[in-house]
């Protein structure tokens, strides 16, 4: 019986694998392809894409919190949610109907059109970068030749969003959260950029899927020499700034500003904030996998073939979600492990710490493509 | 002229709407910091103007982007200069009304 | 009828909405979060265009930059005067004359102007790297000197944004 | 000319004038807020996220128990001594205890002074290891704080064995103790002191060499030995200002004096100092409970006949001790019945708190929080 299952699941797994051409057409290029032939295939596929999307989206934020609940209570040695469903995973999903079902409060001085706008726009702003992560060739719903500029424009959105918010509640404390976000935030995405521009210097191109199509020989780490490291470093740091995550929770410090930017916030729009951290973080992660350690693409090791072969075997989503995931746990184990610094250390760190490291990175990257002794060597 | 296809005359027309729009706010606004807004607008306009005229005129022809690219620059450094202006005036002052910046008169 | 004309329509609509209520809004706060609807809209547009990468661009530095930037301000200054800018009906009136005059002649002249018909296509196959290989070159057709030119000019703006801004100031060089 | 009284009112008015450039404002700080931890209120006057002054106001949670005292008699008001710092309940205790055997002439044999001693130790412990928690969760470490917890939540368990409570004791009697002690007890504290060695070396390795958590607290509100003691601060905060004033060792109670142990004194007075401070003390104090625990004398553990009354003579009577927080001293002033005519305390976390208006000017927003969490206040043991 057992070994009834095994076989199906390496058969569905095998076929999954084998069915992986790495020039498949993304859902957007099925699109516009089927454009031509009928309007209802192009509205099959873009109608898929935002399905998909938005189910991805749903399913991702549920787990996401999940994770992050199970790990933080084996970080504190505690159990975490084991009650609803096996083991606790439907516990967030619990949480997410009360939530929803929760008395919608609005502070009586507050701005409510903006009150009402700000989750939105940080929504909207996720929303928009997570069409563009490649999470497997057949799982990428577009591949814009800006991918990668067009991410990091978008998540202006929710610094918008964040800073709306904070202000519209007529609140001291999320005032000051919400400062707080967009000096960090701002002051952050230039080191941030710098250490994608590392990447793009590499591969001469903006949209991820070539990206991830140049990483075929090796991973960006490795082929990178040190620039690709230390912009990997950077963009770790980096972007646990940006998502204003533990040790650079400042925006929402619970100890400081109660709850910074979302103090006031309750109910449905608190859900939205709460979801956005979330899947911003997932595509901070995958952002950091697709760039620097080869997306969907398997690990190869140079000259072993039979290794290479039984890497290949393991479909690209698995490999996605696997370096995703790590990623995602170094997150997490971050927050659960640091103490929350100050907003002038915090802004030193950036202006007279990794800003110039990365512009100087930036000016090595370029040295290294020069010389062209990038490409060689390391676990391919 | 009809609604479809979509020409340089609609873009014209489109720009200049909103161009009118910016002109507008430009000539009631009293404060610099609505004003700041306004030229935005016309700017971005303005931008828009040239990246259609030449796209619709000369497809392909990548001057109108090189030149939007250039105003893009130029706006961002002319708001930054003018909040470099304008946030010590409004912390040294009442208000930033700027009708009533009249000091260095007689 | 290409598929892009009822987008043109959509954000065309979205955009002028935006920016009549950008410029009569008199919260001021509103007033950038239309702009920045506006601004959006701009983006659009050059989607339309064919111009993604620009696009890009409008939404960084204009979005991403600016209007946080101009929130930043308002955020800054004080009182509760510097939110309300009403004008008056008289100044309203003027305003509105001029505009729409300005907005008249032009869209007679637009109407009556006959526009030639587009030139053969330039084809490109990677547009971005043909605006970076223009900004860079020297030579014929190139932008190196305004590329620089432009680049020294954000350099002195970001110092003299500095200068201006640094705490302090208020009191060492008072305004009035 | 009548001297002047500052009120809240005085206080609250900002000093801003056109063309000065900058803009300050107040922020309510508490009652309600998670840095407090409980209902105090801090006004915060503050310029960006700089702050200029903080005025501490009081009063949320007033219970008037030094009235109620006048109505209770002295084994009643043992009970109410548990309500102030409900984190030293035991030496709360042990002082009202003091005051009343003192002025009664009771005198305790070895065993009871013995027991005392090593539960007030064993307090402290239970006190600085939820202070550790909760002054991670300030720094914004979640970890700690349930890490904390946890070590606490099995000493809980052993005082609930012998004492029957967990947070408001009412132990330590006038005449002797309530119970004797549990049959497990020494071994259980043995297993749990074993234990709790190891977790004081985790703690440092989880937020002492951290360097987010030292860039934090050093050299942040730094306060000299001579302003401690002008504002009146005892125990720890007192101590890392480097006056090395600990009651244990000055004028011994208990079995203190047999017994062998360092006061650690800070340097500076800085967070940082009264964060090692603590954690030495807690280092020290476990060294003394192991010793403690082995010498327990035999003897009987209640002298007074639980139903007797006590009545006390006439005559103003003060006796203070060191609680994990600093100095607690119950005034009494008897006038010969069996309740007391007068009762006061002298809390230490009152006068620990106003150490905040001395260094929190100048500081961030942040920084109160890693003030506050190292003076470790105890909010229902100032309003009384």
């Amino acid at each position: 019986m057992k070994a009834a299952w095994i076989t199906t699941a390496l058969l569905a797994l095998h076929s999954l694998s084998a069915a992986r051409d790495w020039t498949q057409p993304t859902l957007a290029e099925r699109a516009a392809e089927a454009a031509g032939r009928s309007p209802w295939e192009s509205a099959f596929w873009i109608g898929l894409g935002l399905a998909g999307t938005l189910a991805a989206m749903t399913l991702l934020g549920l787990s996401l919190v999940y994770a992050e609940r199970k790990i933080a209570a084996r970080f504190q040695c505690r159990l975490g949610p084991t009650r609803v469903g096996w083991r606790g995973t439907l516990q967030t999903l619990a949480d997410t109907f009360k939530l929803i079902s929760k008395a919608d409060l609005v502070p009586r001085d507050a701005d409510r059109l903006l009150f009402f706008t700000a989750p939105w726009l940080v929504v909207s702003g996720m929303l928009l970068a997570l069409v563009n992560i490649p999470a497997s060739p057949l799982l990428f719903v577009v591949d814009l030749n800006i991918g990668l500029l067009f991410i990091s424009a978008v998540g202006a959105l929710s610094v918008l969003g964040i800073l709306l918010g904070g202000w519209a509640s007529n609140n001291k404390w999320s005032l000051l959260g919400s400062m707080r976000a967009g000096a960090q935030i701002i002051s952050y995405e230039l080191s941030l950029t710098l250490s994608l521009l590392v990447i793009v210097l590499f591969t001469g191109s903006l949209s991820l899927g070539e990206i991830v199509q140049s990483q075929q020989e090796g991973w960006w780490l490795w082929r990178g020499h040190l620039p690709a490291m230390v912009a990997f470093l950077v963009f770790v740091i980096a972007s646990t700034a940006e998502l204003n995550r533990t040790p650079f929770d400042l925006a929402e410090g619970e100890s400081e500003l109660t709850a910074g930017f979302h103090t006031e916030y309750s109910g449905l729009r608190f859900a939205l904030f709460y979801l956005a951290e979330f899947l911003n973080m997932f595509i901070a992660a995958g952002l950091a996998a697709t760039l620097f350690l080869g997306g969907w693409m398997p690990l190869h090791i140079a000259g072993l073939q039979t290794f290479n072969r039984v890497m290949d075997f393991i479909p690209p989503l698995v490999w996605f979600g696997l370096k995703t995931g790590g990623l995602i746990f170094v997150f997490m184990w971050l927050r659960w492990t640091f103490p929350r610094l100050r907003i002038d250390q915090l802004l030193k760190l950036e202006w007279r710490f990794l800003l110039p490291l990365s512009m100087v990175n930036l000016l090595v990257a370029a040295l290294v493509l020069l010389l062209g002794v990038y490409g060689k060597g390391g676990p391919a | 002229m009809s609604f479809f296809p979509v020409g340089i005359q609609h873009w014209l027309l489109l720009c200049l709407a909103l161009f009118s729009f910016g002109l507008y706010g430009l000539l009631t606004r009293r404060s610099a910091m609505g004003l700041l807004l306004a030229i935005e607008i016309m700017v971005n306009s303005a931008a828009v103007l040239v990246v259609a005229l030449i796209h619709l005129l000369h497809p392909g022809k990548l001057d109108g982007q090189l030149s939007a690219l250039f105003f893009i620059a130029l706006a961002a450094a002319e708001v930054v200069l003018a909040l470099g202006i304008y946030v010590p005036l409004a912390r040294s002052r009442p208000s930033g009304d700027v009708t009533q910046l009249n000091d260095l008169r007689g | 009828m290409r598929p892009s004309d009822p987008f043109f329509y959509l954000f065309a609509l979205l955009a002028l909405g935006l920016a009549r209520a950008c410029v009569c809004s008199q919260h001021l706060l509103r007033a950038t979060l239309y702009l920045a609807g506006v601004l959006f809209c701009g983006a659009a547009f050059y989607v339309i265009l064919d111009a993604e990468f620009l696009a890009g661009i409008q939404l960084l530095v204009y979005i991403g930059g600016i209007s946080v930037l101009l929130i930043f301000a308002i955020m800054l200054t004080r009182g509760p005067d510097l939110l309300k800018d009403r004008p008056s009906p008289l100044r309203r009136n003027l305003a509105l004359a001029l505009s729409l005059s300005f907005m008249g002649l032009c869209s007679f002249l637009v109407l009556r102007t006959d526009w030639p018909a587009a030139l053969p296509a330039e084809p490109h196959e990677n547009p971005v790297r043909d605006m970076g290989v223009r900004l860079l070159n020297p030579g014929e057709g190139g932008l190196l000197l305004p590329f620089e030119v432009i680049s020294v000019l954000l350099l002195c703006v970001a110092i003299a944004a500095i200068y201006l801004a640094r705490p302090g100031s208020g009191e060492e060089r008072p305004l009035s | 000319m009548t001297p002047k009284t500052l009120t809240l009112q005085d206080l609250l008015r900002t000093d801003f004038a056109p063309g000065g450039g900058t803009q300050e404002y107040f922020v309510n700080m508490g009652p309600q807020h998670p840095a407090t931890h409980g209902v105090l209120r801090l006004l915060l006057k503050l310029d960006g996220e700089t702050l200029r002054q903080v005025i501490p106001v009081l009063g949320y949670i007033h219970r008037g128990i030094e009235k109620i005292c006048e109505h209770q008699t002295y084994r009643q008001i043992v009970h109410l001594s548990d309500r102030l710092d409900y984190l030293s309940a035991l030496a709360n205790n042990w002082c009202v205890t003091r005051v009343v055997e003192r002025a009664a002439g009771i005198e305790t044999n070895e065993r009871i002074e013995t027991i005392r001693t090593l539960m007030a130790e064993l307090e402290r412990l239970q006190s600085h290891t939820l202070w550790w928690g909760v002054f991670g969760m300030d720094l914004g470490a979640f970890t700690p704080f349930l890490h904390g917890f946890r070590d606490r939540e099995e000493l809980t368990q052993i005082f609930e064995d012998t004492i029957g409570a967990r947070l408001t004791m009412n132990y330590i009697q006038p005449g002797g103790l309530l119970h004797d002690l549990h049959k497990d007890f020494a071994p259980r504290v043995r297993a749990w002191l074993k234990d709790f060695g190891t977790k004081v070396d985790e703690y440092d390795r989880m937020l002492s060499g951290n360097l987010i958590a030292q860039k934090r607290l050093v050299d942040i509100g730094a306060l000299s030995g001579d302003e401690a003691l002008g504002l009146g601060a005892t125990g720890p905060v007192l101590r890392a200002s480097g006056v090395p004033w600990d009651l244990r060792r000055v004028r011994p109670y208990g079995v203190y004096d047999q017994l062998d142990f360092v006061v650690p004194v800070g340097e500076k007075g800085d967070c940082w100092d009264r964060y090692w401070v603590r954690i030495e003390e807690m280092r020290q104090s476990l060294a003394l409970c192991e010793t403690l625990i082995e010498n327990i004398p035999e003897g009987k553990t209640m002298l007074v006949k639980p139903a007797a009354k006590i009545r006390l003579p006439e005559g103003t009577f003060y006796e203070e001790l060191e609680t994990p927080r600093g100095i607690f001293g119950v005034h009494l002033h008897s006038r010969g019945k069996d309740m007391p005519w007068r009762f006061h305390f002298r809390s230490p976390n009152l006068h620990n708190l106003w150490c905040i208006t001395k260094i929190a000017p100048g500081a961030r927003v942040a920084d109160i929080v890693a003030m506050l969490a190292g003076l470790d206040l105890i909010v229902p043991d100032m309003d009384r």
